[in-house]
């Protein structure tokens, strides 16, 4: 029902994004944001996995956007995915041949060790958590640093490296897919090294980065495409501008003046949409499958919010037709009525809480809120962003609840703190809009766990935003979690998806899409829900002609 | 001998100099009033002449208490008040009151006369006797102004008139001394001649005591009783009236009496002649 | 720029009082009017400009005022979501010419919620003008007494007083106005608006004030004061305050656009009063992303803003050309 | 006259450190645990502890205080050991977020800043200038009236919005200008000068229409100067009049306010810069705070801070050199 | 034939309340050498008598009948012609010579620009020494120094010396000197008044004096006008005004004169009588010194 998956990424474009990228050429990528980290052990976060693709190379990474199925894991320094003991516990890995860094180095095993310990480092460890939380490792280990050698992870020879598992993680050759995998010769790294200068291991290197303004890829001519089936790298160079106002960089991109030819961007702003009616830019324009959702979480601690009939009320009366219209409408977001989106493997669709017209049902809510006893309805506080699009989210939110008699007294909070407070149970309000996405699309295993677990509520950086610790749900968390059949674990976070809606600890809103303007002489795009968060996968993107701009 | 009603005794003022001192030097000081004493006996009229910048205003200005004394005294009928405090300042306030030079400038332009006039009581937390609009009503026929006036306001007035208000102000609180800080100096000389008479029918009608600064020795010949002649800070010479101006002892008051303009004495002889031969012919 | 208005610290103090147009007559004479409000409305009454500023000021806070029952005759709340004037697959943007003006919603929707732009713009007039009515106030308050007192007692409190208006004058204000409001609690805004603007604002005035008061203490009606035994804040307030009048009432007239321009690019750049209350400034910040689309988004509270803001320079201007003139300058 | 300059230097650093006490004051109290923030996602209370170490966050606030001010003049070394992060000399704090010192990161950007407030203020003087004095000296005249008007229009409209419509109407439409980036000079002076003019007349404008009134009224106020009906009464002729006698009196006032106006935009043109998306010390405050970075908004603050008080300094200086009146007497 | 004649000249103001006549239907004589006293009180129209005769009355004043300088009329001229006339062949003095002169340039410029202005190509270096002879002309002691000098180091009896200097440097045939000395300590005074006679002795030098003080005209001038709300009330020599007063006015003006070497006794008041009513304006307003002030 749910619109498809990644396969149909470019169906609506038609304009040439699947043509075969000439060599050569330089592409521009306009945005608004910094990159968070050029160090893969700091940064984790959709913007810049993306942009680690291009210099770093992991044992195993996401397939191209251009695979028959993008969201696998394939192997990548390594020959091939990983083997498995029996208890599923120990991990062995072989390298390819002529694995170089950018230096001329040549990467081992012993360098793909190192710079996997650097995730224990406690002040250079702060990305993705899934080494630390699967790997074995001493209990007070602190990175190679400060502690040295990580003994658990073995290296018996130059191209072979084995890994212990805490527990057995049937999905393992994804965690070291995440980009803190990334190999770097040993001893380097510390401190602040990375932090302007980096050791690429990909197709690229860093060529000049100008904090918040610039960063200028060149050609690692120590990588070797033979050993790499993932990137085609057939662009010369890539150069990001950073800091751009997204309102601009649409202009730019429409206006399409010079280099800008050659450029690519996010999503485009709702009031550029209305501007892409000419046939010229329709061919251009490029829709892209969301993969994140957007939902409520519902504060299960707080009164009357503990009563799941009030949640279930509130689940009834949102209008998730103003929500989507409030984030730019049909072409950039769809209601979802599911935590799963569709492109993450495990989507089950399914609609608890039904309404004619998808506005919501007024009459159903305002039952359950009089059966619970609140027919003169309560005052609520959300939490949301001091961003545009959230702010309209939420006072759609505040519109549709107050229909039910619900004052939604919206709480804006600082962009910058905004995570941090909501994560932090003593200072999150009634309620707070917030997204997720997963961290490999292959499975719902990055989503519901980190959710909905119980176990997992923090004092801080919380993320079971409703604090729901309901017994049933977190046995049923391990028991798929213990699956070693990753398909038929899926169909039972499907399932455990329906269950927790049910529970309306959240309340699912929508998934936001992705509306691509590319400049034309820009193609092989592709999306990728692992290495892009639902954008444009960077490795095979190339210019149809490198003396254009 | 009786004691002198306001005697001031070896009076020196200083002021920083501004832009010199630093962030951690003294500043240095200039003496505006150098060791200066008088005093004024009771109906009398000291007046205080010289250039300007030769500090008379400065030395009025002590005397009335508006600046505080570097050091020295200034006595009231024996009090020393150059360090009262609060309320003996308000007595003190009631008893000495100034006119000053500019009529418009010295007062309020934003108040009424009734306002003015009535503000020192106010100040001095008196109570104002029969009423502010009877109290006004009877000043201003004191200082010859037309009381229906009373709800005007200074620039509706002309100058003469003006200073007027600002001498009614003065005798407000019933002051026994009366500093006048060239009263007349920025008068045009027809109006000077009305406030100047003024001044002197008030002395004769209520025993006023004069301080009176003025740097024309021509007015000064007009209404002092004794004359105090200041050059640099100082006094050079101090005398009865007549004694100065016809035998002034001093270099400085002889420079000064020279550099007088005046009327040929011929002419004004002549003028007379000519003025009394009119008035019989028009008779 | 900051939006603070650059030429309020450059006005120079105001000879206030001394009418020497020696032709004025010198007799009390019946109905003359001199260095008096009437004289300064009389002058201004006759200056084109300075009546339509003040119509339309009049105007706006008619309808600032008269929101609610505006809005009950044009049948929308400024809340009020209306999807059926959107286009959900054009972005949200609002159905039919000129922003989706109609006999419905008189000046179009807003894109995305389809939320009336007049009930918007009747409701954000009120923010507008009570923010910088009130900012305009307190500055006033603070500027005047902080400015009367450094220059009449001088000495040490001058120092102090002067010291943090060189602070406050030399700190980047935008900078930080839009860090402390972004991080505080967004709950009272409006309120902290007013009190971060004012905080930044008061020295220009208190800076010309303090000036003034320093020339008039200079004026001998101030010493006639003393003498007549009033303590220095009588003399401030009683004798040197009555004086700023004309000053304090240009210069809060020239104040009140600066802090409607400070408030709208606070809204502009997203530390502006909270959603879903509207506020000019909030409406052209989100309505510039939509100028090419829906001009009309845009032309709307802009239009209104700049005439607002022109309409009290205007007078804020003319008033001070009359006030000069009457003071004889 | 060293005398008064240090007058004058201990009292801006007097304000200065006011600034300083302010900023600190008020980041310390309003901003949430930068330690947090710097830990990412995943992080754990010993981590965030470790961090607070590092950047000296569990030490009292005048300590804390203090290691800032200290740090300006001699440098700073956060944490210890081989994670150690230097800070040298004029150390206005370490942005953790963008791991550098704020200071590199002003000088990186301060350039650019400075192109935008150069070429605004040549742009405003320049017309600010010229259109105070001819509709001063043609008080009254249709050709007055209409300066007065465009100046009052000017003033009413907000940088942003003219920013944003400029940019449709010169790059969208007719295509004149780039999109303005922050080219080098030396690299290309003409498109150093397309992508640079959008902004500088953004920027100029409002003050442009400031300095017009102003120099209107001072013109206006110096015309009625007896010198200048001396000057008359010499019997000069008209053009030496106002250039000589008109027009020097009139500006000696504008050069203070210039001389702030001036030092204020070379800490960043906020709104300009970020309207635009130039990387200048104006955005990447905006960014900081954004993120919420407050070393970085520190350091802007006090770079501004600085920049008006030395400007102010230097205005006094350049007013003793020309109003003669100010001159210690020879 | 007579240096200045001026025939009924008249200067008119706007004012809301009607046209007001600053000067009305005014005729003044003056022969070459001559020096001509104009008194009356404060607003009377001494000022804007001189200023019409330069073609300086503001800006908003009518000014019509006729004025002639040796022969040729000034009512009418053409701005250019006018400027030639101006600092050439009359120069004037003013009373405030503080704010007469101006602030920023040193005293030597504002001689040199005004001597320039009438002898095109002039070098400088010769502009410098006139200018430096004019000071000393006016007994400014170390003239050569002092040139560079800027108007506020000089005390005010000097300021006015170099206003003085400044009109004599061109040795124009007709000075008017509006108030010269009201500014000033007697003493300074005196000083004044005897330059401004020698200078008139040695250059022949016609001289129009304004001032309020009927002692000093009766010292400086040898014929006088007596002004009164912009009209001439009485003229003749000065003798004759001095000894035998015609109208009524001049009488009372006399009479009011506080003096210093005569009897004491109730001095004459001009005018209406004491209570409301007085004449207009019969004050000179202190004058706020505009510049000083905080910045
Ligand atoms: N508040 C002050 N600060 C510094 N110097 C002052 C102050 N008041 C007066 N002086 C100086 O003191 C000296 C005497 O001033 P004062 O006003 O007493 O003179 P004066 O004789 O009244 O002169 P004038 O006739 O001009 O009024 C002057 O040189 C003046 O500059
Ligand atoms: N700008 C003006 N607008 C209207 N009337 C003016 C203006 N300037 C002067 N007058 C009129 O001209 C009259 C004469 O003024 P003038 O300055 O010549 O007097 P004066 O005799 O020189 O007085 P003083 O002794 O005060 O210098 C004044 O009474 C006034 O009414
Ligand atoms: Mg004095
Ligand atoms: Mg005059
Ligand atoms: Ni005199």
């Amino acid at each position: 029902a749910c619109g498809g998956g990644s396969q149909d990424a470019s169906s609506s474009g038609g304009g040439g994004f699947e043509a075969e990228p000439a060599e050569g050429g330089t592409v521009q990528v306009l945005q608004n944001a910094d990159f968070s980290y050029l160090d893969p052990a700091r940064g984790w976060d959709g913007g810049v996995n993306n942009f680690y693709r291009l210099v770093y190379r992991q044992l195993t990474t996401s397939a191209p956007g251009s695979a028959e199925n993008p969201t696998e894991i394939v192997p990548d320094l390594a020959e091939s995915l990983g083997e498995v003991s029996d208890d599923g516990l120990t991990w062995t890995y072989t390298l390819k041949d002529g694995l170089k860094f950018d230096n001329g180095d040549p990467i081992t095993s012993a360098e793909v060790k190192f710079g996997i310990s650097r995730a224990w480092d406690p002040e250079i460890g702060i990305g993705s958590p899934y080494l630390k939380q699967v790997i074995d490792a001493p209990e007070d280990y602190e990175g190679p640093y400060k502690t040295g050698d990580l003994p658990t992870v073995e290296t018996p020879d130059e191209k072979t490296i084995v890994f212990h598992l805490k527990e057995p993680f049937p999905e393992f050759d994804a965690v070291l897919s995440q980009v803190n995998a990334t190999p770097f010769p040993e001893g380097s790294g510390e401190g602040d090294e990375f932090i302007h200068e980096i050791i690429a291991s990909g197709p690229y290197k860093l060529a000049e980065y100008v904090p918040g303004s610039t960063i200028k890829l060149e050609r690692n001519e120590n990588w070797d495409a033979a050993t790499d089936e993932v990137r085609a790298a057939k662009p010369d160079g890539w150069e990001f501008t950073i800091g751009l106002d997204p309102a601009t960089i649409d202009e730019r991109l429409i206006a399409g003046q010079g280099a800008d030819v050659n450029a690519i961007s996010g999503t485009v702003q709702p009031a550029t949409l209305p501007r892409l009616q000419t046939p010229q830019l329709q061919d251009r324009t490029l829709q892209l499958p969301g993969i994140c959702t957007t939902y409520m979480g519902l504060n299960t601690t707080k009164e009357p919010l503990d009563d799941v009939r009030v949640r279930q009320a509130i689940s009834y009366a949102i209008d998730r037709n103003a929500i989507v219209n409030a984030s730019g409408g049909t072409q950039l977001g769809e209601p979802s009525t599911t935590i799963l989106p569709s492109s993450v493997a495990g989507h089950k669709d399914f609609d608890l809480y039904p309404s004619a017209d998808g506005t919501g049902d007024v009459e159903a809510a305002q039952a359950l809120l009089d059966e619970a006893g609140l027919s003169d309805g309560f005052t609520l506080t959300l939490d949301i962003r001091a961003q545009e699009s959230m702010q309209a989210q939420g006072e759609a939110v505040q519109q549709a609840l107050e229909r039910i008699g619900i004052t939604v007294e919206l709480n804006l909070i600082d962009t910058a703190t905004y995570y941090e407070t909501i994560g932090t149970p003593s200072q999150q309000h009634d309620a707070a809009i917030t997204g997720w996405c997963p961290d490999w699309a292959s499975s719902a295993a990055t989503f519901i766990p980190p959710l909905f677990d119980g176990r997992n509520i923090y004092e801080k950086g919380n993320s079971n935003l409703a604090q729901l610790n309901d017994e049933d749900v977190n046995t049923r968390i391990d028991e798929i979690k213990a699956m070693t059949d990753i398909d038929a674990a899926n169909v039972q976070w499907g399932d455990l998806d329906e269950e927790i809606v049910g529970l309306a600890p959240v309340v699912p809103l929508m998934v936001a899409k992705t509306v691509s303007l590319p400049g034309e002489n820009v193609t092989g795009l592709y999306s990728s829900a692992n290495a892009a968060t639902g954008g444009i996968d960077y490795v095979g993107v190339g210019l149809k002609d490198p003396e254009k701009g | 001998m009786s004691t002198p009603l306001l005697r001031a005794t070896h009076l020196v003022k200083e002021f920083p100099v501004m832009g010199t001192g630093g962030v951690l030097r003294r500043p240095d000081t200039f003496r505006a009033v150098d060791d200066v004493s008088f005093e004024i006996d009771a109906g009398d009229t000291l007046a205080l002449v010289g250039e300007s910048g030769s500090g008379k205003s400065t030395t009025a200005r002590l005397a009335a208490r508006l600046l505080d004394v570097t050091s020295g005294t200034v006595e009231l009928d024996g009090e020393d008040v150059t360090a009262l405090k609060r309320s003996d300042l308000r007595r003190f306030r009631s008893d000495v009151q100034v006119v000053f030079q500019d009529p418009y400038s010295s007062l309020n332009p934003r108040h009424t006369v009734e306002r003015i006039v009535t503000a020192p009581l106010l100040y001095q937390q008196r109570s104002i006797p029969g009423g502010a609009r009877a109290f006004t009503r009877a000043l201003m026929e004191r200082v010859g102004l037309d009381p229906d006036h009373s709800q005007k306001y200074p620039a509706q007035f002309s100058g003469g008139q003006a200073q007027r208000i600002g001498i009614a102000r003065a005798l407000a609180v019933g002051p026994r001394v009366v500093v006048c800080d060239e009263a007349v100096s920025a008068l045009d000389v027809s109006v000077q001649a009305q406030v100047i008479n003024l001044l002197r029918d008030l002395q004769r009608e209520e025993g006023l005591t004069y301080l009176f600064i003025a740097h024309d020795l021509a007015v000064v010949r007009q209404i002092a009783t004794r004359v105090a002649v200041m050059t640099q800070g100082r006094i050079v010479e101090e005398g009865d009236r007549d004694a100065v101006f016809d035998a002034p002892r001093h270099e400085y008051t002889r420079k000064l009496l020279d550099a007088v303009p005046r009327i040929r004495p011929e002419w004004e002889a002549a003028r007379r002649r000519n003025a009394a031969l009119t008035a019989e012919g028009a008779r | 720029m900051t939006s603070f208005p650059t030429d309020l610290t450059t006005a120079k103090p105001v000879e206030a009082g001394t009418d020497d147009t020696p032709e004025a007559p010198a007799a009390p004479a019946a109905g003359a009017v001199r260095a008096g409000a009437g004289g300064t409305w009389q002058a201004l009454r006759r200056d084109v400009g300075a009546m339509l500023g003040l119509g339309y000021i009049v105007l706006v806070t008619l309808v600032a005022v008269l929101a609610p029952v505006l809005t009950s005759i044009s049948g929308w709340t400024p809340y009020e979501f209306d999807q059926s004037a959107i286009d959900p697959n054009l972005g949200g943007m609002p159905i039919g010419p000129w922003g989706g003006v109609s006999a419905e919603h008189w000046f179009g929707v807003e894109p995305g919620s389809g939320r009336d732009i007049f009930a918007r713009i009747v409701y954000g007039a009120r923010v507008s003008m009570s923010i910088a009515l009130s900012a305009t106030a307190l500055t006033t308050v603070l500027g005047v007494s902080l400015g009367l007192v450094a220059g009449y007692f001088g000495g040490r409190v001058d120092l102090v007083i002067s010291r943090v208006m060189d602070f406050l004058m030399a700190f980047p204000a935008l900078i930080f106005m839009i860090a402390v409001l972004s991080a505080l609690p967004a709950s009272n805004r409006s309120a902290l608006l007013v009190v971060v603007i004012s905080v930044f604002g008061w020295p220009y005035l208190a800076r010309i004030v303090r000036g003034q008061t320093m020339s008039l203490a200079q004026r001998e009606f101030v010493e006639a004061a003393r003498a007549a035994g009033a303590s220095g804040t009588r003399i401030v307030f009683r004798e040197i305050l009555p004086n700023l009048r004309s000053t304090i009432i240009v210069m809060a007239t020239l104040a009140v656009p600066g802090y409607i321009g400070t408030e709208a690019g606070l809204s502009f750049l997203g530390v502006g009063v909270v959603p879903p209350a509207p506020s000019w400034g909030q409406m052209i910040a989100a309505s510039v992303k939509w100028y090419a689309v829906d001009p009309a988004y845009f032309v709307f509270p802009g239009a209104c803003l700049f005439l607002l803001v022109l309409s009290f320079t205007v007078l804020g201007d003319r008033l001070r050309a009359v006030v000069d003139a009457q003071e004889g300058r | 006259m060293p005398r008064f300059l240090l007058t004058r230097v201990t009292s801006g650093l007097g304000v200065l450190l006011l600034v300083c006490l302010f900023t600190f004051v008020v980041f310390f109290a309003l901003s949430p645990d930068p330690a947090v923030q710097i830990c990412g996602k995943n992080c754990t209370p010993e981590v965030i502890d470790q961090i607070r170490g590092n950047l000296g966050l569990d030490q009292p606030f005048w300590a804390q205080f203090f290691h800032f001010v200290v740090g300006i003049f001699a440098g700073r070394t956060y944490g210890e050991g081989a994670g150690a992060i230097e800070c040298a000399a004029p150390c206005l704090g370490y942005s953790f977020q963008s791991s550098q010192a704020v200071w590199d990161m002003i000088v990186q950007r301060l350039p650019v800043s400075a192109t935008i407030a150069v070429g605004a203020a040549v742009l405003w003087l320049l017309a600010g200038l010229a259109g105070g004095l001819l509709s001063a000296v043609k008080e009254g005249t249709f050709l007055d009236r209409f300066t007065t008007g465009l100046t009052l229009t000017s003033m009413s409209i907000p940088n942003y919005v003219l920013a944003l419509v400029l940019q449709y109407v010169l790059v969208v439409k007719l295509q004149w200008l780039p999109f303005p980036q922050a080219v080098a000079f030396a690299d290309d002076p003409g498109q150093w000068f397309a992508n640079f003019v959008m902004p500088w007349i953004v920027l100029a404008v409002g003050y442009a229409a400031a300095y017009t009134r102003l120099t209107r009224a001072n013109v206006l106020d110096v015309l009625r100067e007896n010198y200048v009906r001396t000057a008359y009464a010499k019997g000069l002729p008209q053009p030496l009049v106002w250039r000589r006698h008109a027009l020097r009196p009139a500006l000696t006032p504008i050069v203070t306010i210039f001389g702030m106006d001036f030092a204020g935009l070379l800490g960043g043109a906020l709104i300009t810069e970020t309207v635009f998306g130039i990387n200048g010390v104006g955005k990447m405050a905006a960014d900081s705070i954004a993120r919420n970075d407050q070393p970085v908004i520190m350091g802007v603050t006090l770079l501004a801070g600085f920049l008006v008080v030395v400007g102010n300094i230097v205005v006094d200086v350049v007013y003793t050199a020309i109003d003669p009146r100010v001159r210690v007497n020879a | 034939m007579s240096l200045l004649t001026v025939r009924d000249l008249t200067v008119t103001f706007p004012t809301p309340r009607g046209p007001l006549d600053a000067v009305r239907s005014l005729d003044l004589d003056l022969e070459p050498g001559g020096a001509l006293g104009i008194v009356g009180e404060s607003g009377s129209g001494k000022s804007m008598t001189s200023l019409a005769i330069m073609g300086l009355q503001p800006r908003a004043a009518k000014r019509t009948g006729s004025v002639r300088l040796g022969g040729q009329e000034l009512v009418g001229m053409s701005e250019s012609e006018l400027r030639r006339v101006r600092g050439d062949r009359v120069a004037m003095v003013f009373q405030d010579p503080l704010s007469s002169l101006n602030p920023y340039y040193t005293v030597g410029l504002q001689i040199e620009e005004a001597y320039r202005a009438h002898r095109p190509g002039t070098t400088r270096r010769v502009a410098r020494r006139v200018a430096i002879e004019a000071l000393e002309r006016v007994h400014i002691r170390d003239a050569a120094r002092r040139v560079d000098h800027y108007p506020h180091q000089f005390s005010g009896g000097m300021r006015q010396r170099v206003m003085i200097a400044m009109a004599l440097s061109t040795e124009p045939e007709l000075l008017i000197a509006d108030e010269p000395t009201t500014a000033l300590d007697v003493t300074v005074q005196a000083q004044i008044l005897d330059l401004l006679q020698e200078i008139r002795r040695e250059t022949g030098t016609g001289l129009v004096l304004i001032t309020h003080d009927l002692a000093v005209v009766s010292e400086v001038t040898d014929h006088i006008v007596v002004m009164k709300d912009g009209e001439c009330v009485e003229r003749g020599a000065v003798e004759q005004i001095f000894t035998d007063p015609r109208h009524a006015y001049t009488q009372a003006l006399l009479e009011a004169v506080p003096r210093i070497d005569d009897e004491i006794g109730e001095l004459r008041a001009v005018g209406p009588g004491a209570v409301a009513g007085a004449g207009p304006g019969d004050v000179v307003p202190g004058k706020n010194e505009k510049d000083g002030g905080p910045a």
